[in-house]
């Protein structure tokens, strides 16, 4: 699956995107999130701040309870502030 | 259907206005409104980031939304990405209709939902060098909220 | 200082927005409503009849109003008088603060009141020469009463 | 006193402005129209609509028992329909 990062997501982790199989024991974004946050220091330090994280799941917004497969294409990125 | 647009470059109200009248003599009104780059805080410049694909959806969903709740003759969003300058526009948003609240109420909530469900991201850079994310504003949320339902 | 203006001549809306935010930083949003002639009913023109004078001191009043209900950093209303073919521009207004809502806000407070606070009159022309005045509605009178008080 | 007359009402009138004396037994507006009434059947046909006719005294909007003087300016017109 791909997943990408945006503004202090992004800068935290380090990467703007990379590329990943679905590990089988998880289910949810909130999952994937955890998941996520062991695989570097930058990973962990955006993942610490798990709450002012906001995701998307094939280019719509999420909540963390949302189910993923394999092929999704899955964001992180904190709260919009366009306009 | 609406025009959405997502670019760098920065936009021009008076032909975008045309647009949406040209050639046609059953519009009563056109609500424009514009974002501007404010210097607050000493604030050289801002950076505007997005989700490449994903903004886009957002922004035709939004205005697909405002044509279905208003009887609108046009309506137009365009927002721009990348380093724009104080007392530089950054968004702007036209709602065309036969009767004037049409289009000053599509106006307001196509800026006011935006603000909330568009994935864009908003980085001021200082004159002392120094950076700083925006964040999210409650006032924003409540803006959009008033449409809700 | 509001700028405010009855003129026969048509209006250029960029160039009225540019005046709000010209040299200054502080603008972060700019409305703008464009009232338009439509061609119901066969119309083949409008004829604006104004009160010289009178009309002037009451749209100052009106955007004096908005100046004191809302924060603005400007606000603009060009009305035409004479007349108008169906496509063209008939009123302009414009209302630019820090924020959005004020802007906004301001902006439809502005031309809701002057629909029912200004001496202006249409006279609508048909294309078989007939003529008719057009009569006030209830829901403009409705639209002005959202803002008493 | 300077009298004017906008839209319909300068039509059936006739005339778009016209000066008189403010005769001694009017003493509000409502009482000028009705002395306005009897000056000519354009005046009469205008002034017999008199509850769709609206009044400004002195540029100002006014209701029909505002008093009146010698020296005003009073206009009389239909609703306005601008914007």
């Amino acid at each position: 699956m791909q997943i990408l990062y945006f503004a202090w997501v992004r800068q935290k982790v380090g990467l703007g995107q990379e590329t990943l199989e679905l590990p089988g024991d998880v289910a949810d974004v909130a999952g994937l999130m955890r998941h996520l946050a062991g695989r570097s220091p930058g990973h962990a330090a955006a993942f610490a701040q798990a709450k002012q994280i906001r995701a998307a799941v094939n280019q719509e917004f999420c909540a963390p309870n949302h189910p993923l497969r394999n092929g999704d294409e899955v964001a992180f990125f904190p709260p919009v502030t366009g306009g | 259907m609406a025009r959405v647009l997502v670019q760098e470059a920065c936009f021009d109200l008076a032909a975008e206005q045309a647009r949406l009248g040209e050639g046609r003599v059953d519009v009563g009104g056109i609500a424009a409104f514009t974002g501007l780059c404010r210097a607050d805080d000493g604030i050289a410049a801002l950076v505007l980031e997005h989700y490449p694909g994903m903004t886009e959806r957002a922004l035709e969903k939004i205005a697909a939304e405002a044509e279905s709740r208003w009887p609108l003759t046009g309506c137009t969003v365009i927002h721009r990405v990348g380093r724009i300058l104080p007392g530089e526009p950054i968004v702007l948003v036209l709602a065309a209709s036969r009767h004037r609240s049409a289009a000053l109420e599509a106006c307001a909530f196509l800026i006011d939902w935006l603000k909330t469900g568009a994935p864009f991201w908003k980085r001021e850079e200082f004159a002392d060098g120094g950076e700083r994310w925006v964040e999210a504003r409650a006032s924003d949320d409540a803006a959009a909220a008033r449409w809700a339902g």
